[in-house]
């Protein structure tokens, strides 16, 4: 039972990883609490559904599509929400404020869109799991885990060694003495946006053949990513990855004791155990999140 | 007196004169609208029934479907030249499977709509958040689909057409334990009004048979990913798992289970006849009680060809009948809504749709009989001993 | 007639007008970003739906609700105490979402999912509340009670200090004022009076169950302090009446009823998210929220 | 009166203090002079118990006060301004004020029932300080309308204000006009005549020089010389790492 415990923890904590990751990158770059970053995975999930079992267009071209459309969609959200509240050196709490005020119009524009019961995507079949040492994965779960650690080693090189990777890093460092030195911290941070929300597209599609498609399905994964996210450290990259693993694994090794009920409430004491012991989380530098 | 203080005082003031205004008149209504009591005089004001179900909310495709029942009845009605010629009117209200959204809905149905009589809630919490206002307004409530266990002494007025959890979760008890001869249970059930009341009764009606309840968890009707809980059920020694829950936990869970090769047999509520349920994946000879309903054939063309719909979701039936049952009685006894009520508790043996239905004296229904269905490569079945 | 439907309206009002004005405390006044308020709503409500279930008197059950969740307060504030800006936010709504999972889970208390069905109606000294119109005066007298003691806690030298808080800690401790101590009051003040309101709430709705205390309700509460500005309470009430009542014109408009539910929830996210942008000190604001 | 034992401090490895020792008389002006980074307003912060030294013991009246939170040190009798001015930006000058003194205003529920706000007495007082200090504003003007100097003022009104002992003043006069600057100097010398016990920390050297009982010249936090204003002033050392000859 350990190993399908830790199967269950891990294909959990990828799952969460698909979401902290993106998160990572615009809370790195724009220093404030994207919580919308969901909503993007919902809109990328209704879109992939709409184009697949809606208009029947096969998969190897609405895979890329939608990715395409979620990276839009943060990009002009940014562009027409979040910029002109930062051009008026707006806090960092207004901007979340904002955030939790698009999610919830994304999701019930949804609802309203799509009705409010479950779609399923019926691309792969389902099978019974492939048995390993008494334990069972399915395909598609192989293939999240695969994904995200490709996505891990990407980001890793990306933030370490791509001309692009090293200027983000410089802009969430220090803003200022960026545009000191001629970035335009403003186009690197649309990027940010474009590349978190791309991966928020890729993450939408992943959950849906997952867990199916629902207009709350970005909120609910949101929570945990974020969680995730705070574990990991938000302002180092990699760590938001880790830090999903760490709450994968703990929920579920949690409810093994805990009745199940409480699985939503470890993800909860967690975040605040972390946000007051260590708000920069296992990786990140303490970023004055204190007094 | 400073200025901004003056203008808070005359604002929530301006509430009191509200109040104040209007308690003299808060003694409940007792005169009807629109229909004057003298038959003398010919009324041909519609009468105006009220509908409360979820159309939003995790439970709406089933409420929606609900409707299109009670909808269904009215139009026969109404074809057939409505009640000694006055047409029947329903004013529909969305109770979101949410006792905030449901109370709002409810009081503007008594309140504002002065409806004669209320056809719902479906979820236990919407027509739990109701039972005072109706009382206190004298306006009877036949709900189709909630079971809870609390609703039996919730009030003269309020009736259902489904029967409460008990008999359900006794009758599912009894099943495993005796007919299926499965010693060793587990229960695994999802935190919502209807699904814990069932599976507490489940319990209960176990252990007094002598079983063994080797496991009991929950989950949140949000959850999407029951892989460890369901591991727990696989790594307990249960022989058969009672699985309590709403369609969209339900789908995700039965994926799952076929994932993680658990190969006990599955016993489920009345919920499980959904459509969405019986055609997802990892379902195939999974059983569930439900009412012993008649003639459904007939009923699922009617209902299909007047809503093209392809499938029959759960409580429609129950919709189609507790609105029967309400126009047949107004029909009897005139819009009075305390000879409704009385009339209401005089219904015996009424073959709806959905069943016989009888009610007792606290509004449920008398008699509850189950029979078994078993889902075979996505259709349901009746279950017959091998 | 239609007032029946006003009066219900009316009350829902006064109870989201006391809770926008109690966590005008803490957010406007004190500068205390508090995302989870809905749970100290919900600690009352159940707590006086607990007690009057256990027989103690409506009187005393509301006192003990508030007390119960100033309790609350002053554990969430303690926690919180070193933590600010959006930290300190996501914080509370954590705290929010336990409290949930705690009314949830606990079934032994709080009957889990099945909730509290018929809690009567209040009988405070000897008046007997029935119907809605009674129960709106008893509101509104009691919402007027608040909102008096609250006024004169922000105009008064005290609240002198909240407000210093809020703008500059360090320039307040420097003065010798103990900051810890103003935030933690300022969190049982707010807390307190969101304690009643949700045992006012309870008592009228006569049915609770975790759901009510949920994220949707987070926002509505916030919506209507932005909207209203902060550290204003005269923007608070008024804005709790356009942000409770506007919606409710949709139930008239004749749109499929299952487009109503999600169609409000976009009204308040479009209202917060254009108050934000072109007003973001709201109506009668005159405070930025640093 | 203030006695600094020993202090260490350093910022992730960064050594700002690497131990300073030095002693604050009672009824006398000591400057604090140094080139910027020389671990001045951090002393200030560590003296006021805004920063936890690493190492080391301040005294004040003898008493240990190094683990004190900052507002026990501030109702202890130390008064300090900030190099950036910290006033509260939505609050009027009036507020500012009245909050200075202990006036039962921490106590919650005696003000609630506290019947008018300010004082007939106490309007009139703030109004002399208000002429004392030569700003020209009433007492509901919001700081926001303050020009940088009159808010200069205020914050050295305030401190002046409060009941203290000893009174620490953060760069007083830096980035102000020359007439606010002769201002600020007028007050400080009528405050040597009535002997208040002064910490001060400045860049300006003829204002030390004029001021100044007693000088401590520090880098990296060590005193490099102390003495009376003309004698450090002179000190090679001082110079060299003054002008970093």
């Amino acid at each position: 039972m350990f190993l399908q415990l830790l199967i269950n923890g891990l294909i959990a904590g990828s799952i969460y990883a698909l979401i902290s990751s993106g998160f990572s990158i615009i809370y790195t770059t724009n220093k404030f609490v994207h919580f919308a970053h969901g909503s993007t995975a919902t809109v990328a999930a209704y879109f992939l559904y709409w184009t697949f079992s809606g208009l029947g267009i096969p998969i190897y071209i609405t895979f890329p599509l939608t990715i395409f459309v979620a990276a839009l969609f943060g990009f002009l959200i940014h562009l027409v929400i979040y910029l002109p509240l930062k051009k008026r050196k707006t806090s960092s709490v207004i901007l979340l404020i904002a955030s939790i005020g698009i999610m919830i119009f994304c999701d019930n524009l949804m609802q309203l869109l799509f009705g409010a019961n479950v779609k399923i995507l019926s691309i792969f079949p389902h099978g019974r799991g492939i048995e390993f040492l008494g334990a069972y994965i399915t395909p598609i779960q192989i293939a999240i885990l695969i994904i995200v650690l490709i996505l891990f080693v990407g980001l890793w090189t990306f933030s370490k060694y791509s001309r692009l990777g090293k200027i983000m890093r410089a802009v969430a460092d220090n803003p200022e003495l960026a545009k000191t030195t001629g970035i335009n911290s403003v186009r690197i941070q649309h990027w940010s946006f474009v590349i978190g929300s791309a991966i928020a597209g890729l993450a939408g599609i992943l959950i849906a053949l997952e867990h199916n498609i629902e207009p709350s399905m970005g909120t609910h994964l949101m929570i945990q990513g974020f969680t995730a996210a705070v574990i990991g450290g938000v302002t180092s990259l990699p760590g938001s990855i880790v830090g999903a693993y760490v709450l994968g694994l703990v929920e579920n090794f949690g409810i093994w004791w805990l009745p199940s009920g409480y699985k939503s409430a470890i993800a909860f004491v967690l975040l605040l155990a972390f946000l007051l012991v260590r708000p920069q989380g296992i990786f990140g530098i303490n970023k004055g999140a204190r007094e | 007196m400073p200025k901004k203080l003056g203008i808070m005082i005359a604002g929530l003031a301006l509430f009191l004169l509200i109040g104040g205004g209007c308690s003299r008149t808060d003694a409940p209504t007792t005169n009807t609208s629109g229909a004057t009591e003298t038959p003398a005089v010919k009324d041909t004001s519609p009468i105006k029934l009220g509908w409360l179900g979820p159309l939003t909310g995790d439970v709406s495709s089933v409420g929606t479907a609900n409707r299109e029942g009670t909808e269904l009845a009215v139009k026969e009605i109404n074809d057939a030249g409505g009640i000694n010629g006055r047409k029947v009117e329903v004013v529909y209200e969305d109770g979101a499977c949410d006792s905030k959204t449901a109370s709002n809905a409810g009081n503007k149905l008594i309140n504002v709509e002065k409806v004669t009589a209320i056809v719902g809630g479906l979820c236990s919490g919407e027509t739990l958040a109701n039972t005072t206002v109706a009382e206190e307004n004298k306006v009877v409530m036949v709900a189709y689909g909630s079971t809870a266990p609390s609703l039996t002494t919730a009030g003269d007025y309020i009736f259902r057409v489904v029967p409460s959890d008990s008999y359900q979760g006794k009758y599912a008890a009894n099943f495993v334990y005796s007919t299926l001869g499965k010693k060793k249970v587990a229960v695994l059930y999802a935190k919502t009004d209807y699904t814990e009341g069932i599976a507490q009764v489940f319990i209960d009606e176990y252990k007094k048979l002598g079983g063994e309840v080797v496991l009991t968890d929950t989950f949140l009707q949000t959850d999407r990913d029951l892989k460890t809980q369901l591991t727990k059920v696989k790594n307990s020694e249960a022989e058969a798992l009672y699985f309590p829950t709403y369609t969209e936990a339900a789908v995700v869970g039965f994926k799952q289970m076929k994932e993680l090769g658990l190969s006990i047999s599955i016993i489920g509520p009345e919920g499980y006849a959904d459509p969405k349920i019986v055609a997802a994946e990892g379902t195939h000879d999974t059983m569930y009680t439900a009412p012993v309903s008649p003639e459904n054939e007939s009923f699922n063309n009617k209902f299909m060809a007047a809503t093209k719909r392809t499938d029959v979701p759960i409580y429609t039936t129950h919709a189609y009948d507790a609105t029967k049952i309400l126009l047949e009685t107004i029909k009897k006894v005139g819009t009075d809504k305390e000879m409704i009520k009385n009339e209401l508790y005089n219904v015996k043996n009424y073959q709806g749709v959905s069943g016989e239905i009888t009610f007792d004296k606290n509004g449920d229904l008398a008699t509850a009989n189950y029979e078994i269905m078993v889902i075979k490569n996505n259709k349901s079945e009746k279950y017959s001993a091998q | 007639m239609l007032s029946a439907y006003l009066i219900h309206i009316a009350i829902i009002i006064v109870i989201y007008a006391i809770l926008a004005v109690s966590l005008n405390v803490a957010v406007g006044y004190t500068g205390l970003l508090n995302l989870g308020h809905i749970a100290f709503f919900g600690i009352g409500a159940y707590a006086s739906a607990i007690l009057t279930k256990n027989d103690v008197p409506y009187t005393l059950a509301l006192c003990a609700s508030g007390i119960m969740a100033s309790l609350f307060g002053w554990l969430l504030a303690k926690i919180t105490a070193k933590l600010k800006g959006d930290y300190l936010a996501l914080a509370t709504l954590g705290f929010g979402f336990v409290v949930y999972a705690v009314m949830l889970n606990w079934t032994k208390l709080t009957r889990g999912p099945l909730g509290i069905p018929g809690i009567q109606k209040p009988n405070i000294f000897g008046w007997q509340i029935t119907g809605a119109g009674s129960y709106l005066i008893f509101a509104s007298v009691i919402a007027l009670f608040i909102v008096l003691i609250i006024y004169r806690i922000v105009h008064s030298r005290y609240g002198k200090l909240l407000e210093a808080v809020r703008d500059d800690a360090i320039g307040a401790q420097a003065l010798g004022k103990n900051i810890y101590h103003l935030k933690v009051q300022s969190m049982m003040i707010s807390a307190f009076f969101a304690g009643i309101a949700g045992s006012l709430y309870a008592h009228y709705i006569s049915y609770i169950d975790p759901s009510t205390f949920f994220l949707s309700d987070i926002i509505i509460i916030f919506t209507i302090v932005i909207v209203g500005g902060l550290a204003s309470l005269r923007g608070s009430i008024i804005a709790a009446i356009i942000i409770i009542a506007l919606p409710e014109l949709l139930r008239f408009i004749d749109i499929p009823s299952s487009m109503i539910g999600p169609m409000r929830q976009m009204i308040y996210a479009v209202i917060l998210i254009l108050i934000l942008m072109f007003r973001p000190r709201g109506i009668f604001g005159r405070i930025d929220l640093d | 009166m203030l006695e600094i034992q020993g202090i260490k401090k350093s910022f992730g490895g960064v050594e700002a203090i690497k131990g300073s020792n030095f002693i604050i008389e009672k009824n006398k002006i000591t400057a604090l002079i140094g080139p910027n980074g020389a671990g001045k307003t951090t002393l200030f912060d560590i003296i006021a118990g805004f920063t936890r030294p690493d190492e080391g013991r301040v005294l004040y009246e003898g008493e240990d006060i190094t683990d004190k939170e900052p507002h026990i040190i501030a109702n202890l009798g130390i008064s300090r301004t900030f190099q950036q001015v910290r006033l509260f930006k939505n609050l009027t000058i009036g507020d500012h004020l009245s909050m200075v003194e202990n006036n039962g205003d921490m106590n919650l529920i005696k003000n609630i029932f506290r019947k008018k706000k300010v004082k007939r007495v106490k309007q009139e007082t703030y109004e002399q300080v208000l002429e004392d200090f030569g700003i020209k504003q009433t007492l509901e003007t919001h700081i926001n309308d303050l020009s940088f100097g009159q808010r200069k003022l205020l914050q050295i009104a305030m401190a002046l204000q409060k009941p203290h002992k000893l009174l620490m003043l953060d760069e007083p006069v830096a980035g102000v006009n020359k007439v606010i600057q002769t201002e600020i100097e007028n007050l400080l010398l009528k405050l040597k005549e009535k002997n208040e016990t002064i910490l001060l920390i400045d860049h300006d050297i003829e204002l030390v020089h004029r001021l100044a009982d007693h000088v401590i010249a520090l880098d990296a936090g060590i005193v490099i010389c102390e003495g009376a204003p003309n004698e450090v002033l002179k000190n090679p050392k001082v110079l060299e790492a003054y002008l970093g000859e």
